[in-house]
């Protein structure tokens, strides 16, 4: 009597070959960060090779054609630029997804989902464009030039925003009614069930969030470049103009050859190594990924 | 070896992939690459539209970059032609150029700031940080913005070799890449001083942006200044080729050349060579 | 006890009215700088809007004309990104979720790299394009290279939304399939993909909005030209690109570039309606979660 | 003779299943064939090296309902899943021992684990009707398992609706969603669902226990006629159910911080004189 045959047509055998394709497909996902990351080396090596890693750390500026490539006073303006924003972006974008999720009538709620959707889908361009023409001449008039680290974490901070509200807004969605009810049958107001069960239930997901969007504070370019002034400095005020490294790479890659161009990747491997950090991070802290 | 392999299968594929998606019309068709200068690339465009539609079955392929990469491109062969906002420099001596059209470099200041003219010494001041107030050199009392161009461009070179500077030299507030961020800043900021290209600025001028071209060394920043060869900060544009062109290349640069384009050069605010 | 109650009741609803008015004022500030935004681009650029102006080509570096082309190579440079990344990423997600076992050491190398890739920044992206598809490949500057650009970068977005939705599909599903003998093959196809659809019509969205709002990995991928492409092989001018160029480098080109963005936001708009649409009606109609 | 028609003590149809239906307490084999169906041998189970289940020894027999009973946590549900390999879906699930279905290895590597669970078919607790119409939940499983024929799958819907008396109610709204169906009825379309497949075996996990009581009592009745063509092992809370409807009873309780068997027998002699206290504390309610 034969009973479970064992056969190649058999589902499992399917099963395993779909597995073995997927995974292949995974495996090339993944391969793509591998393929950036050596294309980055190689184009760059021949400068690392002959002035060496140190001196990207240890010159006096980013003078290329006078041969002096210190990327630190941009690596410093990136970070500051990019934890600016967070630190704006963050408390409001979680403010917004607890209007949404909390306080808001329902249909206000609805359209202002809506409105932060659409925020998240406007083109940095855009908001370079915008604060070029609206928001750093307002603030060139009180303190000169206008175009600064300030301005960027300004147009950063809208633009990371949404990322923001939408992960945060997941995330207070995530929590479980059941929960919602329990703290409001011990008379909990809604401030301290807020504060006390619907924050620490969520954390996980808004603070996954937050690092995504620092990420993409990381690596905004043309918005950054628009209006943040570009000079080659370690900011010092808010108010210092300063050139990110990602502003770099867009403002020369187009007129530089040679040594140049290679520091110019240089500052990519750079970005790349921050990406790489902060990736770290985040599978430390939220014990698995960045995207919820 | 193997890595051969892969290296055949992934072109093969690309390969497959071009052919799965390139019409057989296209065969036969003529095909014209320029790349270069960010400043003659809307020029060029307009200019290979024109020749496209003069010469049916021709394609002309504009890419944007900048001068260096006209260079590059032409030497490696991805261009045919390139676009050079500049004379070619002593070491690329060995590539063809042709000038289409001339541009000045003009200083730009915000129309609301009073000073009527600087001297060189006084704009070498200015950007090199000696001088910071406007009050000194004649202006109202407020800080000086000093606008300058990002590494590369050939404004900034031709800027730096005829105040005889070095960009390290220069203490800059803002650094723009474009023309037009360089108008925004400017105009967006009353303490604010740049040097763009003359036909934009003219242009932005004439449409009630709050801008003013200052005149150098006595001589208007106008387009006819440039024109009559009087102003001092000029440069050509110009198509470069990497040996005497021949062919599609050499009818383009003709025509680019020729007066019946003069109405597109001076639509994009530059100056039309002259023979 | 009562005067205790009262006492505790005035203390919370003081913290209360601190956070409800925190919060309305954080939610009045965000929808006070996007309409800020929003009207601005709207009061410049609704006067130059027009049907010529969708379907004209530009004329004079893009002063005047329209946009025709532009649109047509955006729309194109989309779907290859969408092409490419789609079936890729549904794969890589089915894979995360349901194919290996939790804490698999390749699997969570699968996962960090694309974590890292999701935060890659898109002008290194862009060279990344430009060296490895438009040269090493031989695609040139064309659509396809920089579909294929877009496509890697939209590709963690759509994987990482993907596998939430899959996750969030209820395991009594997958162990009804099992326990019916149905394959695993057959359980996706059949369940567990249409109960995903509509997280993965979001996530779609999501890689879409992204890649439409693109500049920087276009420039140097897809490139400049903005004649109306008559193959993927052609160079194509993205809508961003074109808004880029129109403020950065063309003098007089801020009308165009207003009006540029106004569509631009306006497609995003509809994108986004037409997924949440699809999500609740269509899909809804084959699978209902009650 | 190779046919899984085999494995029924009488034919699928035919005689009405009640016949075969002995009256509570008095489970006797009569109906059911003496041999062993199952033959599980010290069987263990743990999840992440976490024991759960240990050295379960137990026979289950053709054509009976054995009810496996005991306080929540003591390892039933995972010996019920291991049985059609369910566990292989759950990640560090490890399963030790012997499991003999029909005297062939239903762990042996090579097994396909789908035709495996064709054969032995399962409700679970929760009702859980795919996201799909009424028509589709049922069709689906059949055409994935190579029934094709339109009239073939039109005569199996209805006959196995009819069988959990669900096609009266759902015969004219067919290919509405299941899901809006109610409790009691996703249940019956669950068991619809898995008979459809003609297994020989149905394991069912609680399967009354989260309806309502009329649902549940229509749920049960649809139990007691399985027996006979079906072999039925079904884990239950309810003392009285299991008393009700079993031939059979399994009593597990935990020992050592795993589940184990402790007193298996016939299902009278399991609640009228359990031979281990344990079991009559439990059964007389003193315990669990």
């Amino acid at each position: 009597m034969i009973w479970f045959k064992p056969s190649i047509l058999s589902p499992s055998y399917a099963d395993a070959r779909l597995g073995w394709g997927l995974a292949a497909a995974a495996g090339l996902a993944a391969a793509i960060l591998l393929l950036i990351v050596l294309l980055l080396l190689r184009e760059s090596w021949p400068v690392l090779q002959r002035v060496g890693g140190v001196r990207f750390f240890a010159d006096q500026g980013w003078y290329p054609a006078e041969e002096m490539y210190g990327l630190a006073p941009m690596l410093w303006a990136t970070l500051a630029a990019s934890f600016g924003a967070v630190l704006l972006a963050g408390p409001l974008g979680v403010a917004s997804a607890l209007f949404c999720r909390h306080y808001a009538p329902f249909s206000v709620a609805r359209l202002y989902r809506r409105m932060v959707t659409l925020l998240a889908g406007i083109p940095s361009v855009v908001f370079g464009f915008w604060g070029l023409t609206v928001l750093v001449p307002l603030l060139a008039q009180f303190q000169p030039p206008g175009a600064s680290l300030l301005t960027g974490i300004l147009i950063l901070a809208l633009m990371i925003l949404p990322t923001v509200a939408l992960t945060a807004d997941a995330a207070l969605a995530a929590v479980p009614d059941a929960y919602l009810r329990g703290a409001a049958a011990l008379g909990l107001s809604r401030g301290a069930t807020i504060a006390g069960v619907v924050l620490p239930a969520a954390r996980g997901g808004i603070i996954s969030g937050v690092l995504l969007a620092t990420a993409r504070a990381l690596g905004e370019t043309m918005a950054v470049l628009m209006v943040a002034g570009n000079v080659v400095q370690t900011p010092t005020s808010l108010f210092d103009p300063v050139r990110t490294l990602t502003a770099n790479i867009a403002l020369e890659m187009a007129y530089a050859s040679g040594d140049h161009r290679a520091a110019l990747f240089v500052s990519g491997l750079m970005l790349m190594g921050l990406v790489i950090i902060l990736a770290a991070a985040a599978w430390r802290l939220s014990g698995g990924r960045l995207h919820g | 070896m193997k890595k051969h392999i892969v290296h055949h299968l992934l072109r093969i594929s690309a390969a497959a992939l071009m052919l799965t998606v390139t019409p057989l019309s296209q065969a036969s068709d003529q095909k014209l690459v320029l790349t270069g200068s960010s400043t003659i690339a809307p020029l060029a465009v307009e200019l290979g539209k024109r020749f496209e539609k003069l010469n049916p079955g021709v394609r002309v392929d504009v890419q944007s970059g900048g001068s260096s990469r006209g260079v590059n491109d032409v030497r490696s062969g991805l261009a045919d032609i390139g676009m050079v906002s500049r004379a070619l420099k002593d070491d690329e001596k060995d590539l063809k150029s042709f000038t289409i059209a001339l541009d000045g470099v003009g200083i730009i200041l915000h129309s609301g700031n009073p000073v009527k003219t600087l001297t060189d010494q006084q704009i070498i001041d200015i950007y090199t940080g000696k001088i910071s107030n406007w009050r000194e050199v004649g202006g109202k009392d407020g800080r000086i913005t000093v606008v300058n161009k990002a590494g590369g461009r050939s404004t900034l070179e031709l800027f730096l070799h005829y105040f005889k500077l070095k960009d390290s030299e220069i203490k800059a507030h803002v650094v723009i890449g474009d023309n037009q961020q360089g108008i925004k800043m400017v105009a967006g900021n009353p303490g604010a001083v740049g040097y763009v290209s003359i036909g934009a600025a003219e242009f932005e001028a004439g449409n009630g942006t709050p801008i003013r071209l200052l005149s150098m060394a006595g001589v208007a920043a106008s387009v006819e200044s440039v024109r009559n060869g009087s102003f001092p900060l000029a440069r050509p544009l110009n198509l470069i080729t990497k040996t005497e062109p021949v062919g599609l290349a050499k009818k383009f640069i003709e025509f680019s050349r020729s007066k019946e384009v003069n109405d597109l050069v001076q639509a994009q605010y530059f100056v039309p060579f002259v023979r | 006890m009562a005067k205790y109650g009262l006492f505790s009741m005035t203390i919370t609803s003081n913290l209360d009215r601190f956070m409800t008015l925190a919060i309305w004022s954080a939610a009045l500030l965000v929808a006070a700088a996007f309409l800020w935004l929003l009207g601005d681009v709207l009061w410049h650029g609704a006067a130059h809007l027009s049907w010529s102006f969708l379907t004209e080509a530009p004329e004079n570096a893009g002063r005047s004309g329209g946009i025709g082309p532009i649109l047509v190579s955006t729309l194109m440079i989309l779907a290859v990104a969408v092409a490419a990344a789609v079936p890729l990423g549904l794969a890589t997600a089915v894979w995360l979720t349901e194919f290996i076992r939790p804490g698999s050491s390749f699997g969570r190398l699968v996962g960090l790299s694309l974590d890292v890739l999701a935060g890659v920044p898109s002008i290194v992206l862009g060279l990344f394009g430009n060296a490895f598809f438009c040269v090493y490949l031989g695609l040139g500057f064309s659509i396809l290279a920089g579909g294929l650009t877009l496509a890697c970068m939209v590709l963690p977005i759509f994987i990482r939304t993907a596998e939430a939705g899959l996750r969030a599909v209820p395991a009594d599903w997958r162990n009804g399939a099992a326990a019916l003998g149905l394959s695993r093959g057959a359980a996706l196809i059949h369940i567990l993909l249409p109960a995903a659809a509509p997280a993965l019509a979001a996530a779609l969205m999501l890689g879409i909005g992204r890649a439409m709002a693109e500049t920087a990995a276009l420039i140097y991928t897809s490139g400049y030209v903005d004649r109306m492409p008559s193959s993927l092989s052609d160079s194509g001018r993205a809508l961003a690109v074109h808004i880029y160029d129109l403020s950065m480098n063309v003098a007089g080109g801020d009308p165009n570039a207003y009006a540029s963005a106004l569509v631009l936001i306006t497609l995003l708009i509809i994108i986004n309606s037409t997924a949440l649409w699809l999500a609740e009606n269509l899909l809804q109609r084959r699978i209902v979660t009650a | 003779m190779t046919s899984t028609i085999d494995m029924h003590c009488r034919p699928a149809t035919g005689t009405p299943a009640d016949a075969y239906t002995l009256g509570p307490l008095q489970s006797g084999p009569s109906c059911c064939d003496p041999e062993p169906l199952i033959r599980v041998e010290n069987l263990s189970l743990s999840y992440d090296n976490k024991p759960a289940l240990a050295g379960v020894t137990l026979d289950i027999y053709r054509g009976c309902i054995t009810a496996l009973i005991g306080p929540s946590g003591c390892g039933k549900t995972s010996f019920l899943s291991s049985l059609n390999r369910l566990t292989d879906l759950i990640p560090g699930c490890e399963v030790e021992g012997r499991i003999l279905i029909n005297r062939q290895d239903a762990r042996a590597p090579d097994l396909d684990v789908q035709t495996l669970r064709r054969q032995v078919g399962m409700i679970f607790q929760k009702p859980n009707p795919f996201p799909l119409s009424i028509r589709r939940n049922l069709e689906m499983p059949l055409r994935e398992h190579g029934v094709r024929n339109r009239s073939e799958l039109c005569d199996r819907l209805e006959r196995t609706l009819t069988d959990v008396g669900l096609w009266d109610e759902v015969k004219d709204r067919l290919d509405t969603p299941a899901l809006a169906l109610s409790g009691g009825q996703q249940q019956r379309l669950c068991l619809a669902r898995a008979l459809a497949l003609e297994p020989s075996v149905l394991l069912m996990d609680e399967p009354c226990s989260a309806l309502d009581p009329l649902s549940s009592a229509v749920v049960e009745d649809l139990i007691q006629r399985l027996r006979g063509r079906y072999t039925v092992v079904i884990v239950t809370h309810n003392l009285a159910q299991a008393r009700r409807i079993a031939n059979y009873a399994g009593f597990f309780w935990v020992r050592e911080r795993a589940g184990t068997l402790i007193e298996f027998g016939r299902c009278q002699q399991i609640f009228e004189e359990p031979a281990h206290d344990l079991t009559a504390a439990y059964v007389s309610g003193a315990r669990g």
